[in-house]
This record gives C-alpha cells, structure tokens and sequence, in this order.
C-alpha cells in the first residue's frame, strides 16, 4: 500500500513539476537579462496545445519513429520513478521490493530512449537528423565515464549503488555535503546533468541554428502528440537527474523530523521545491553567463567533468578512509 | 629372397637398355618397383618374426634388422609410388618435347642405379659398403639431378656432386677412424660390420671412435642435408625432376640418416652415455631448423621451399635422434616415415604443377584450387600436414619429439623448437597459400588434371598420412618399438 | 548410463555430427538435399548437445571421462573430461549450431550450384566438431590437437569465397597469427607438462614453482588473447570474421573466440590457481584497451559485417576486464567477489554468443539480399525486411547493453563486481577499477553508438542504392533462426535467474564458494559485505512499468487531444527542391566527430579529387578516406618488413650461389667438431 | 724403416702444400701426379711390409691400382679435358698465395693440435705420419674451397682423397680389401662424371670459373 502511494505521489510530482522547471529557468534567464520572457507556464499551454495537434510525419520514416516518442517519454517517466523527490515518501520497510533498480538501471533506461531518439532521428532520411544523431551519440558517450565514476564514488560512500540507499545515506550523514568529495562530486554531476539536458554550453535548447543544435535536431521532425510526447519526455528526464543532484547533494529531507504523516511529506516536498528552484537558478545563471562551445570543445568539458568525479573519487580514497 | 633387392634393380637396368619402346619401360620399371615392395614386405615380415634376416653364405654381409627394414619399407613403398606417377609425368615431358624418348632409356637406368645403391646401403653390413653405396647414390642421382640438361639443372648437379663428393669423402676419414677404433678388437673377416661393432662397441677405442663420429656425422650429414652442410639440397631437389626429387627427400635423405643412426648406437653405446652426440646432434638439428625458417620466410620458388621444409625436418629428425632417449627415438623414426610420404606426396603434387604452369615461381601460380582440382587441394593439405598440423601425422611425430625434449629436461630447446616451427609455418602460409586462390586467369588454361596415375598416388599417400595422423597399425609399432631398442644399443 | 544421462547424449553428438558429415559427402552432388539432410542433422546434434550440457548442468553432476579413441601413438588419445566448464561452453556452442544450421538451410541456398556446397558443409563440422573437442579435451594434447584444427577448418572457412584478394589476405593474417599464437600455447602446455610429468588436465599443479607459473601465464595469455582477438592482438578478428560467410562469423564470433575464455578460465584459474594479483592487473589493463579499441573501431566501421567484428573485440575486452576481477579477487582471497565477476563473466559470455550470433545472422541476411556489406549502400531496409529489421533491432539493443534484452544484465554484474572488488581495499587497484568502470561505460555507451549507426544507416533513411532498393526480405527459416536467439536474449533479460541458476553450480565449483544466497530474490536481488542495502535490478519490472506508462499515455492522449490524426508529406527540405538519398547524413558522417576526438587512435589518409574550373562550382568531386590503425601501421606493418627484409637479406648471404662458400661452410663445421671434440 | 714413411709422409704433405701455392692448370696436374708417385711408394712400402709379415698381397694389389689410376689415367683424363675447354691461366683464387700458404700451415697445426689428443693413435709420441696425412685431407678440402675453377675443384678433390688414404694406410694399414676396390671405383666414377659436367659446363656458360655458376641462390 505505501508503495503505491508513493507511485502516485512521485507520479504526480514528477508530472506536475516537470514542465515548470523550463519554464522557471526560462524565466530566470529572461530575468537576468533584463526581458519579461515567456510565462512560467509556457511549456504547458505547449504541451496541452500539440497533443491535439494533427501529427505530421515524414513518408519516409517507418515504425521506429512513431514509437520513439513514447519510449523516451515512459523509460524517462519509469527512471523518474526511482529518483524519490523526498526520502520522506519512500515507503518505509523493505524499499527494494517496491522498485528495484539503481543508478546503474537509471542511466541505462535513460540510455534506451536516447537509442531511440538517435534512431529516429536518423529514420525520416534528413540530414538534421542524422547530425543531430551523431553528436548526441558523441557527448553522450563522452560523458558516459563521468557519470560512472560518480555513481561508484557516490555508491562506495554510501556502500551501494541503488538510488534510495544513496540518498537515505546521504541524508543521514548530514555533514559530509560540504566535504571536499561532495564538492568535487556535485561539479562533476552539474556538468553531467548540463550534458544530459542539452543545456548551453552543450547545446543551446532554444536554438534552430543547423550549426549547433543537437537535441532539437533529433526531433526536428516531430510534431503534435509526438513533439509533445518528447519534450514532456525531455523535462521529465531533466526533473529526475535535477531531483537526484539535490536529493543527494542537498539532503535536507530529514530536517523537519518532527511531526508525522501528511505535514512531514509536504514540508520536505517544499525543501524539495527550494532546493529545485535553487539549483534551477544556478543553471540558468551558468545559461545566461556562458556561451555554447564550439562542438569539438565538448570533449574538455566532459575531460573537466570526468576529472572532476576522478578526483572526487581520489579524495574519498585519501582523505574519506584514512 | 632377400637378394632379389639387390638382384632386381641391376637386372633392371640390363632390362632397360634392351627394351625399345616407351612402353615397355615404362611396364619393366613398374614391376620391377611391385617385386621390390613385395620382397621388402617379405623381409619385413622375416624380420617381425626373426628379429633379422641374414644369409651366412656372403659371410652375413646381407643383414637388415627392424631399424633397417622400417627404412628400406619407406624406400620401396615411394619408389613404387613415385614410379607409378612417374609414368604419367614422363609421358607429359615427352608430349611437350622436353625430353626424348631414348632419354627415358637414360634416365631409368640412372633410376636403378640409384634404386640399387639406396636398398644396397640399407641392407649391407659392411659400413665401409654403406659408404660407397651412399656414394653411389650420389654418382647415379647427380645426373639424374641434371637431366634436363639446362643451365640451371647443370649447376644444380655440379654443386651437388661436388659436395656429396666432399663430404662423402670426410665421412671416409671417419670410417677409416671408426675402423681404426676396432682393429685390436675384431678380425679383418668381420672388420666394419656393424652388426660385431655393435656386439664389440664396448672394447673399442673410445677417443678413436669419438674422433671418428665426427667426420661420420658432417659426411653423412651432408648427404642428409643438416645445416650447415646442406646447401646442394636446394638447388638439387627444385632442379631436379619431380619424381626423383620425391626420391631425393622422400628416401634418400633418411638412408644417409640411417647410416648416422648406426655409429651414433656404437658410439652411444662405447662411451656408454649420449652427451656426446647429442651435443653434436642437437647442434646440427637446430642449425637446420633455423636455416629452414630463414629461407621459408621469404622463398619465392616453391619447390625450393619443399626442399627447405626437408632440411627442416632432417633437422628435427637429427635432434630427436641425437635427444637419444627411447620416447625421441621412437619418434624420430615415426618422424622419418611421416616426412618421407608427405614429402613425396608434395613434390609429386609440384611436378604436376610444374607441368601444368611451366613455372617454379610462387608468384606466377595462381588459382590452383580451380586449376588441378585433385591436385590443389591436395597440395594445400599437404602443406599443413608438412608444418604440423594436425589431424596429420607430422603432427604426432612432432608432438612427440616435443614432449621427448622437455621430458629430457632441454626446455630451451623446445621453446626454440616450437616457435621456429611456427615460423615455418608462418612462413609456408605466407608464400605458399596465396597460390591456391584466385581464378587463376592471368595464365590461359584449362581446368583439369594432367596425370592420372599420379593424381591417385597423391591419394593414397593422404589417406595415409590422414590415418597415420593418428592410428599406427600394430605390427608397424612393433616394429618401430624394436628399432628403438636396437637404436638404444639392443 | 541411461539414454538421456549427459554422457550418452555427449556421445550420441558426436555421432551425429560425423553422420552429418558423411551425408554432406554421399549427397555430394544432390546439393539441396544434402543441405537439408546435413544441416538438419546438425540441428538434431546441436539439440542433444545443449541436452547433454543441460542435463549436466542441472543435474550436478561429477565431471566424467570418456575414452573416444585410445591411440598406438603415445600421448595422441582422445580421452574426453566433461565438467561443468566444458558444459557451460558446449551448451553456448550447441546453442549457435542449432540456430546458424537452421539459418544455414535458407542461406546455402545462393550456394547452390555455384559453389562447392560439399566442402563448405564438411569444413563447418570439422570446425564445430573441433571447438566441441577442445571443450571437452581431458588432456592437453588433445586440447591443442583440437584447438589446431579448429584453427584450420575456421581458416578455410574464412577463405571460402576466396574471389576478393581481401579475403585471402584476411585468411593468411587470420591463420599466421593463430598459428604462433597456438605455438605459445603449446610451449606453454609443455612447460606445465616437464614440471608435472602429465598432460592430464585434472592433475595438480602444484609441482610447478611460481616463477614458471608466471611465464606460463604470460604465454597463455599471448596464445588465448591472439585467439580471443584482444586487443593489441587482435588484428586479424576485423578482417577475417567479415570474409567468413555469415553463418560462420556467427560461429566464429559467438563460439570460436570464446575458446580464448575457456583457455584461461581452464588453464589458469582452475588448473594454475591464481596466487599473485598482476595476473589479474594484466587482464584488466588488456581489457579496457581492448573494450576501448575495439568499440571504437567498430563504431568508424562502415562495413556492417566488420563492425560486428570490432564489436567482438569490445566484448572479448570486457570479459577480460570479468576474469581480471576475477584472478584479482581471487589473489586477494575474497573468493565471493571473484565468484560474482566469475558470474558476470560467464553470463557475459553466454549471453554475448548468443546475441552476437542473431547479428551476424542479421548482417548476413542483409548481406544475402542485398550483396553488399557496405553500409554506405544500404539505408531503407526496414520497409524491404520488415522482419530481420526487429531482429536485428533486438540484436543490437542487447549488444548495447539496454533493457530488456540480456545484454544488460551481464554488464550490470560486471559493474556490481567491479563495485565490490573495491572491498579488497588497495588503493593502487582501486584506481584501476575506477579506470575499469570507466573504460566499461563509455565502452557500452560507444557501443550502443555504433548499434545506431548500423541499425539507423542500413535500416533507416532512404535506400542509397539499387542494391539497397531491391532487397527482399529472406526466407523465413533464416528468420526463424535469428528469432530464436533474439528470443532467448530477450528470455534471459527478463528472466536472469534461470541463467544464474543453470550456471551456479560452475562457478561454486571453480571458486570453491557458492554465491546462491547472495545472488537471491525473484530478479537479481545483490546482497555483498560491502553493501548495506542490496543492489537489485529488475529489468522485467522495468519493463512492465515502462509498458504501463505507455498504456496510460495512450489513454491520456487520446482523452485530451482525441483520435489520432496524421498527414503524410515528405521530410522538410528547407524549401530546397527535392531530397535525394544521397543527402542523408552517412555512416562514415556518423561516426566522424568520434573519429576526430580519438584521432591519435585511428589514423587516416583523405584524398580530395575535384574536377572543374570554377573554385565553388566544380563538376565534380569525389573525395576517399581511408582509415587505418595506428597499432597496424606503426607496430605491425614495419614489424613484418622487417622481418621479411631480414630474411631476404640472410637468405642471399648464406646461401650465396658460390659452391665455394657453401665448402666452406663444411670446412668449419669440420674444424669447429675436431675442436669440440679436442676440448670435451 | 719408419724413417722413411715419416720422410715419405713429410714429401707428400710438401707436395700438397707447393699444389696450393700453384697458379696453373697443368702445375696442378703435376703436382697431383707427383703425389700420387708418393703415395704408391707409401703403399709400395707398406704393401712389402705386410707380404713379409702375413704373407697378404692386398696393399700391393692396391699400390698396383694407385700407380695405374692416379699417377697414369687421372693425370692422363684431367689433361684431355682440361686440354678442350680451356687454356688460358688466369687469377683464379680467392686470396693471395702466401697467405693460402700461411693458412696452410695453420691447418697441419691444426691437426697436430686435434690429433694430439687422440691415444690410440700415439704410442708415446704424436704419430707424425698421421698427423701429415691428415694435413693433407685439410689442405686438399682448403684447396677447393680456395680455387674459382672446376679444375682446382677436382685436383682439390682427389687431394682430399690421396690425404685419406694415406691416413687409412698410416693409421691401420688398410681397410678391408673389398672396402679399398668400393672406394677406388667411386673415386674413379666420379672424377669422371666431374670430368663430363666440366664438359658440359663448358659448353653451356663459356667458361668453366664456378664462380659463374651462382644462378641458383636463396
């Protein structure tokens, strides 16, 4: 029973929530940059508006790009299920039995929607796709590196690789996320998530220039349900690997132990919330303070952030043991 | 009965002075080849069940025994073999006008001369005998060598008779030695026998009989191509025609290896321990096994690179001789068998080659598989059978010869040993394999054999070398396994 | 013994592939008949194989011998051992016959009449008949005799359709570097054998001292790592298996180089034991680069048979990086961790055959409708073969390592046993294993890359060819045959328990240690000394999930945005006229970023031909690349000059024509013997 | 008694040593058959020796042939052959004479030091007149290692042979007769067929210098 409230509580926030991070960050930007900007609720109205659009597909493509939309979104929506938006709404007991997965499981499933993406990408025979393909395929498998040396540092920490075991450790020690491994590791993460969320300076997501954009060229194609299935997808995916950085780099979840029940879960979904609109704002502060790369200078910044995780790794092994 | 092998072969050649035709020649060399395998069967069952056959009335000098019989069975069986295909190679080089018919008179009189002075070597007691019988050999194939009377195959045979004659003549010093080691011991009746040198090599003179297995085993083993004095053997098996090369590596390298084989016994057996030899075997063995992997790596004549592949194995046959324990023995013999047919079955396949391509070059041979459809494939088999590769019997014997090795405690030895093999092997692949492929087309002809007769030689000797590859009839095994107690000084 | 013991039916194999054998040859010349009648026996005998392994496999039984043939040449009988080892590969090898037969039945078609069928189909079961020897060789003669002529029938395999000079040079690279790789093997056999005195493979080995354990190690593993195509020896894998026929890269790249695992897993860490960790650290280092090199050359590959090849060398790598943990943990005592990547590393194994298998049947069924293998002539195929196009889906998503086909499974515990070597503690190791994990993900990662490219340049898109436009899907026996193998992946990535079970006994056996209970639950439920909580992996939850989404997506959809509509119009072309095919991005465009980054691995030479006048106008252009290994061409190439160099060189210098020299030779011969013979 | 062998034996390895520093064909042949004489008094000496002492006529029978082939019909052949093909003298050696010369020297040292070691062979003192003999086998083998043409081959060759036999006769007083009348016949074969090729050789390279003959290589 505490599973299943815990499904349809992290459905609906997931679900919820998702769009309204673009939207914040969008607006952040705009902020800063002196505009009013799009509303908050932009991708919404989006949203709701291609779903009922009639879909225009390509007479080339086959099955593989009428199927991807869904695919990426429910692998993203089932890899959100893992990624717990408060400790505090797990159910309590034997965790595993609920959901068993970890991060390893995460990143795969995540992996599955990109395959199909890049696929479908390259299904309707047009160039855009085939380029955006082949460099979504390159910085993801740059990055790949990094993001193993961090699941294994944060994993050794807390001595295992599942997400709940991460997270409830971490919040349970408190302290260490100002030691100098979390430090290493939260920069490592941030340009991970950057990469993973076709952020600048990856990829500009607001961009149509055929010149540098990589996840809009892979969707180029899509429109109505479709288009809509894939972008709900895409914040889905940037919700949950948000949701994993703060939950286990920020881990106040804990804080308001006080209390019980229904005032618990809403007090640490509103430290989640802050802690989301926090990391949102530094996301867009590096949008609006960087530029986008050159494309063959992605390498060092995945170099940077493997590098990063490696040293995060070092410190736990010098400094974390002894 | 035994007689017959000397009686037949210079009957023979009497017989082919007379005969006029081609025809005919060619029916007296096959019978007469049939009765000598017949009567080496005979021998061979005499000496199964007697241990030896001798007759007392030429004061024993007719005596063969298991080791001798193993190696004159190898003998009779390629000779009669090689003559079967021989017929059908000789009626090509006439067809093309290569040679003359009164040239075919010539050439299986030498063949019988040769034949005489192989089975002569093999069955005579008297080393001294040997000697010149194995000189004989030389005289009688170095024409042969030269038969076809070009360039080329002239200085083949000058090189090979001028070195035979050399080394054949240090081999003299030896045996003068040798004979010089017994003369207070055994009367001047039964002087260089080896058979009562054998019974007397514990009272002979050991420095003296040290001395002389020296200049034994360079003179013999340049008749059996050990490196470093191998070099007519070359030059004569590729100049050579494809019969009598057959001949050359097939059989009469391991005649001139028997006649090592015998003083190594006395000698082993007067010192009473084989460091000795064994040095100089194993030395000799190496020496020829790296030779032959530096020329096959880069040999660009193919019969050159069969002949290579014969100083290899006369190499690995020396060491395993020379290793001198029971296990190496045995398989040094069963190595001498299974090199002598292999051999054979691919410098028969390359005279048909030969013939069909009219030319010596690897690289202008292409497409074989599709050219000689029996004869290809063959070849190739038999090109993984000679580098040992199993399901071949050179596979066992080598196997065989390892194992001896490192059970004799020589690991170095059989490291080298293993990998330069394997080098030659590499070596094979490299220059040998390509020719197999390919349609074929750069040179205009038609697909199809030319030498029946010698197509179905060429499959009896891979379904034997196939079977061998594993399965050794019983008798033979016996009869090995006596040759390796007669070997180890009885 | 009864009928279905697994002696009997090991016997009873045999049997009928030497019967299959002898019908390939009496049917010689009535070639669909001895088709069916031969590669239906091979399917019967790959049946009772798998049953004979199974049935071993479940039954826990005690190794057994058998005594096939007792030569009268000493050390040559063929004495067979089965144990559980000898069972887990029989069962892979007989897994792949049953399947590549069937797929053979349609394939052999295009053969028929052209080519010499008869050999072909000897040739293939003295190749499987001999990876079934050296499986189950008792001792290690026979292991070599049959590893020896598994080499050769392989090698005339790969030159069968010897027209293309590629495929002679692949033959000769393939057989040159088997063969010395096979002769380390031997020496290394013989070293063990002077110091035991025995070639018996269930002999102790304690007698030999660890210094020459060392050395025999180093030597297996040169021999085993030239056979399993490790990289930097692996240089004949990518050119050999892609001129193989298609059902014999399946065998080759699903059986043939596994024999390499068996070896080491034989040889070294059930008959050598494992005392010192740098075996392991070799293994390791070997792997990543070989997991690295390889996924990276398969993923700038544009010939779709050569890329699965690569592939090959990527999997080989990353289950040396599975036996590395395993030696190390092994070394270190932690039996129970080395038991885990023991695991992986089967499973990895298993689990590799069989999906690599299903691609190789897929490329070769592309290669048999469309008569190319170049990529760059494909595209659209999904519309022409509707049917190998889901197969080769699933081959390449369990390739890829994605849920939830099996190939996940094996690489999640391989990262699990990764993740819990660290418990032995030694921050040199660590390192390593971080290095390991690293190399391993972006391994995968490079490798699901490479999965899209080939998947989304041949199958995808528009055809780029008139090769490519006029294929037709192929008979449905090829496709029955490759769905039963991406059936079994896709089994055993939802069920992985069967696999860990059939197997568990294996590795409680090698390690001496069961890991049943810390192997638990329905799925995968991970439970070791280093967790506190166990890691689990459910890929059938996943699954079911993913698909409930979807379900409800559906619903949602439909109930805010309606019945769904659609208008089918070209693909945008920016107001440009028409399309061409020719316009979609290629498969060397694909992979041309990667290539730049890892440039100092690959090196290429372009070539810019351009015709015409005018600078930007030219009328036309055509423009080469070629890409070659740097490993080939700094390493083996001047390698090979200069060892034929030397010998060209030693060859006129020592035989130099000059009958003078050649006296000579005999003259010091002569002298240096009389010295010998003075000093002795 | 043995005076005279040793002075014999010493002659004979002079007469090899002066073929060595010969520039000429037909020296070379005089030189040969001048040893040979030697050698038949060698065997004439001992042959008597053994008459008186076993009563045996074999070593006489062999002195007979020696005189008949080697000092009358080889000469005899050599000069026939080597008076058709050819007739020029010319430098045909490898290195200059006195070193030849030198080195062989080298070689009778050589054999003093290897023989030496050999007891049987030396009843108290080294035997000289093996050790000579057995000089002059090197120093025949040196020879046709030293000379270009087929000629010096030959000579060279039948040097080698007289050295062996001498050896034989020194060191046993002979070898079974049989044996001796084997070696004799082959000897005679295959000078004869060297003869013949020489021939042969002649006509098909123009020349008879072996060192042209390096067709077959590698």
């Amino acid at each position: 029973m505490a599973t299943v409230t815990y499904l349809i509580l992290q459905i609906v926030m997931v679900l919820l929530f998702a769009p309204l991070v673009n939207g914040v960050i969008g607006k952040i930007k705009a902020l800063t940059q002196k505009r009013t900007g799009a509303p908050v609720l932009q991708l919404y109205y989006d949203l709701y508006k291609l779903m009922r659009k009639t879909a225009v597909v390509s007479d080339v493509s086959s099955w593989i790009f009428r199927v991807t939309p869904y695919i990426v979104f429910a692998t993203a929506l089932t890899a959100s299920l893992m990624v717990p938006v408060s400790v505090e709404i797990l159910p309590a007991g034997n965790m595993l039995s609920a959901l068993p997965g970890d991060m390893i499981l995460l990143f795969y499933l995540l992996a599955l929607g990109r395959f199909f993406i890049c696929l479908a990408a390259l299904d309707t025979g047009s160039t855009f796709g085939g380029m955006g393909s082949s460099r979504e395929v390159m910085i993801s498998s740059l990055i790949e590196p990094s993001v193993i040396v961090v699941i294994f540092t944060l994993g050794l920490i807390s001595k295992s690789t599942s997400v709940f075991s991460i997270m409830a450790s971490m919040a349970h020690s408190g302290t260490s996320f100002v030691g100098p491994v979390t430090i290493l590791l939260f920069l490592a993460m941030l340009i991970i998530v950057i990469a993973e969320t076709s952020r600048i300076p990856f990829d500009d997501p607001s961009t149509h220039l055929e010149l540098t954009m990589v996840h809009e060229a892979m969707i180029l194609e899509y429109s109505g349900r479709h288009l809509a299935l894939m972008e709900y997808g895409a914040a889905i995916k940037q919700l949950l690997l948000m949701t994993l950085m703060v939950n286990i780099f920020l881990p106040f979840d804990l804080l308001p132990t006080t209390g019980s029940g229904a005032i618990v879960v809403a007090l640490s979904l509103l430290i989640y919330l802050a802690k989301m609109l926090f990391l949102a704002l530094i996301i867009a502060l590096i949008e609006v303070n960087t530029v986008k790369v050159r494309f063959f200078s992605i390498p060092n910044l995945a170099a940077l952030s493997f590098i990063l995780a490696f040293l995060g790794f070092m410190q736990y092994f010098v400094l974390g043991r002894s | 009965m035994g007689l017959v092998l000397w009686i037949a072969p210079l009957l023979a050649v009497a017989l082919s002075q007379i005969a006029k035709r081609a025809r005919t020649l060619h029916a007296i060399s096959i019978c007469v080849s049939l009765l000598m395998l017949v009567v080496a069967g005979f021998c061979t069952h005499a000496v199964m069940t007697a241990g030896q056959l001798t007759y007392s009335f030429l004061n024993h000098l007719f005596l063969i025994d298991s080791l001798s019989v193993i190696i004159l069975d190898i003998v009779t069986a390629i000779y009669f073999l090689t003559c079967v295909y021989a017929i059908g190679y000789l009626q090509n080089e006439v067809r093309h006008g290569k040679i003359g018919e009164e040239k075919l008179r010539l050439y299986y009189m030498l063949l019988y001369i040769f034949l005489f002075a192989m089975v002569l070597a093999l069955t005579v007691s008297n080393i001294g005998i040997l000697w010149v019988a194995i000189e004989a050999t030389t005289l009688a194939s170095a024409f042969l060598v030269g038969f076809q009377n070009n360039p080329n195959s002239l200085e083949a045979a000058w090189k090979y008779i001028i070195i035979c004659s050399v080394g054949i003549a240090i081999t003299l010093v030896g045996i003068i030695f040798l004979h010089l080691s017994s003369v207070d011991v055994i009367q001047s009746g039964d002087a260089l026998k080896w058979n009562v040198l054998l019974s007397e090599a514990k009272n002979l003179n050991e420095p003296v009989l040290r001395f002389a297995f020296l200049f034994i085993v360079v003179g013999f083993g340049t008749k059996a191509g050990l490196a470093p004095m191998h070099t007519w053997l070359p030059d004569a098996h590729s100049q050579a025609p494809s019969p009598v090369s057959a001949l050359l590596s097939g059989v009469l390298l391991n005649s001139a290896m028997y006649a090592i084989i015998r003083c190594l016994t006395i000698v082993n057996v007067n010192i009473g321990d084989s460091r000795y030899t064994s040095r100089i075997l194993i030395g000799f063995g190496l020496l020829s096994v790296v030779t032959a992997a530096i020329f096959i790596l880069s040999q660009k004549d193919y019969k050159r690179l069969l002949a290579y592949s014969s100083i290899e194995h006369m190499g690995i046959i020396a060491l395993a001789i020379g290793l001198f324990t029971p296990l190496s023995i045995f398989a040094g013999l069963l190595h001498m068998m299974n090199h002598s047919l292999t051999k054979t079955m691919l410098f028969l396949s390359s005279g048909n080659i030969l013939q069909k391509y009219n030319a010596r070059e690897i690289s202008k041979i292409s497409g074989l598989l599709k050219v000689l459809p029996v004869t290809g494939p063959i070849f190739l088999l038999g090109l993984l059978a000679i580098s040992g590769t199993p399901p071949f019997s050179i596979f066992g014997s080598e196997v065989n010869v390892f194992i001896s090795i490192f059970d004799a405690n020589h690991p170095w030895l059989g490291v080298m040993l293993i990998l330069l093999l394997a080098v030659i092997f590499a070596g094979i692949a490299a220059t040998m394999f390509k020719i197999f492929f390919g349609d074929g087309d750069t040179v205009e002809m038609q697909a199809g054999e030319i030498n029946l007769p010698g197509a179905v030689v060429m499959g009896i000797l891979l379904i034997v070398i196939v079977v061998t590859g594993i399965y050794l009839p019983d008798g033979l095994k016996a009869l090995f396994i006596a040759a390796q107690h007669i070997i180890l000084g009885g | 013994m009864g009928m279905f013991e697994s002696d009997s039916l090991l016997g009873i194999t045999i049997v009928i592939y030497l019967t299959a054998a002898a019908a390939a040859l009496i049917f010689c010349s009535r070639q669909r008949i001895s088709i069916l009648l031969t590669q239906g026996l091979c399917m019967l005998a790959g049946i009772s194989g798998a049953a004979s392994a199974i049935v071993f496999l479940m039954s826990k039984n005690t190794p057994y011998s058998l005594d096939l043939f007792l030569s009268p040449i000493p050390y040559l009988s063929l004495s067979v051992t089965f144990d559980g080892l000898s069972a887990f590969f029989l069962l892979i090898l007989s897994i792949l016959v049953f399947s590549v037969s069937l797929y053979s039945m349609g394939y052999l078609a295009h053969y028929v009449g052209k080519r010499n069928i008869c050999i072909y189909q000897v040739l293939c079961i003295l190749f499987i008949l001999s990876m079934l020897l050296v499986f189950v060789a008792g001792n290690s003669i026979l292991f070599f005799m049959a590893w020896e002529v598994m080499a050769v029938a392989s090698y005339f395999l790969v030159v069968f359709e010897s027209e293309e000079k590629e495929t002679r040079k692949a033959g000769l690279i393939y057989i040159v570097m088997t063969h010395i790789s096979a002769a380390l093997i031997l020496v290394a056999l013989m070293i063990m054998y002077q110091y035991t005195g025995s070639f018996d493979l269930s002999h102790s080995s304690s007698a030999i001292p660890q210094n020459i354990k060392n050395i025999i190690f180093l030597l297996f593993l040169i021999g085993f790592g030239t056979k399993g195509g490790i990289a930097p020896l692996h240089v004949w894998l990518p050119r050999a298996h892609p001129a193989a026929p298609g059902p014999v890269s399946a065998l080759m790249s699903g059986v043939m180089i596994k024999t390499a695992v068996y070896g080491l897993l034989r040889f070294v860490l059930d008959y050598l034991g494992v005392a010192t960790p740098w075996w392991g650290y070799i293994l390791l280092a070997l792997g990543i680069f070989s997991a690295v090199m390889g996924v990276l050359y398969a993923f700038i590959s544009k010939n779709i048979k050569r890329m699965l090849a690569h592939s090959s060398v990527e999997n080989m790598g990353i289950l040396f990086i599975g036996l590395g943990i395993v030696l190390v943990s092994t070394a270190a005592g932690a039996k129970e961790v080395g038991a885990l990547a023991l695991m992986a590393t089967l499973l990895h194994c298993f689990f590799h055959a069989i999906y690599k298998g299903s691609l190789f049947l897929s490329v070769g069924s592309i290669h048999w409708a469309t008569h190319t293998k170049n990529m760059e002539e494909l595209g659209g195929l999904i519309k022409k073969m509707p049917v190998t196009a889901v197969l080769c889906l699933g081959g390449a998503l369990s390739i890829a390592a994605l849920i939830p086909f099996s190939g996940f499974i094996s690489e999640w515990l391989l990262y699990q046993s990764i993740f819990s070597s660290f418990v032995l503690g030694q921050a040199g190791l660590n390192i390593l294993l971080i290095i390991t994990a690293a190399a391993l993900a972006m391994a995968a990662a490079l490798s699901s890359g490479a999965m899209i490219k080939l998947f989304g340049i041949s199958f995808l898109g528009r055809p780029r060819t008139v090769h490519a436009e006029s294929a037709v899907e192929v008979p449905v026996v090829m496709n029955i045959a490759i769905g039963v193998l991406v059936t079994l992946s896709l089994l055993f990535g939802l069920f992985p328990r069967l696999a860990v079970n059939l197997f568990g006994g294996i590795v409680a056996h090698l390690q001496g240690v069961s890991i049943g209970n810390r192997l638990s639950g329905n799925f995968l439920v991970l439970s070791f000394p280093l967790q506190i909580n166990s890691n689990t992996l459910s890929p059938g939850l996943a699954l079911v999930m993913c698909g409930g989404v979807i379900l409800i997506v559906l619903v949602a959809l439909r109930c805010i945005g309606g019945k769904y509509t659609k208008r089918v119009v070209g693909t945008w072309d920016c107001g440009f006229k028409t399309l061409t095919p020719r316009m979609q991005y290629s498969g060397r465009a694909f992979s041309k970023p990667l290539k730049i980054v890892f440039r100092i691995f690959i090196t290429s030479t372009r070539e810019l031909k351009r015709e015409g006048e005018a600078l930007y106008h030219p009328t036309s252009i055509e423009y080469n690349v070629k890409t070659e290994s740097a490993l080939e061409k700094y390493i083996y190439l001047p390698f090979i000059r200069g060892v034929s160099a030397m010998s060209e060189k030693l060859k006129f210098m020592i035989q130099t024509g000059s009958v003078h020299a050649y006296l000579l030779y005999i003259f010091i011969a002569v002298l240096i013997l009389m010295l010998y013979n003075r000093m002795d | 008694m043995e005076h005279y062998l040793d002075l014999l034996s010493v002659l004979m390895l002079l007469t090899a040593i002066m073929l060595v520093s010969h520039k000429r064909i037909r020296s070379y042949i005089r030189t040969f058959r001048l040893q040979a004489v030697l050698i038949a008094i060698i065997a004439g000496f001992m042959g008597m020796q053994s008459l008186v002492n076993e009563g045996s006529f074999d070593i006489l029978v062999i002195c007979a042939i020696i005189v008949a082939l080697k000092v009358v019909i080889i000469p005899m052949l050599l000069h026939k052959t080597f008076a058709n093909v050819e007739d020029v003298v010319e430098k045909d050696f490898y290195l200059n004479i006195p070193i030849l010369i030198l080195m062989s020297c080298v070689l009778v040292v050589f054999s003093y030091f290897t023989l030496s070691g050999i007891s049987a062979l030396n009843e108290g003192h080294v035997n000289l007149q093996v050790v000579n003999a057995f000089s002059v086998i090197l120093i025949g083998f040196f020879f046709m290692i030293s000379r270009k043409k087929a000629i010096g081959q030959i000579i060279g060759y039948l040097v080698m042979e007289n050295g062996i036999f001498v050896t034989a006769i020194f060191s046993t007083h002979g070898m079974p007769f049989i044996v001796d009348i084997g070696i004799f016949i082959d000897m005679i074969t295959a000078v004869l067929i060297m003869g013949v090729m020489v021939v042969q050789i002649n006509d098909k390279f123009d020349s008879i210098n072996i060192n042209n003959l390096r067709n077959l290589r590698g």
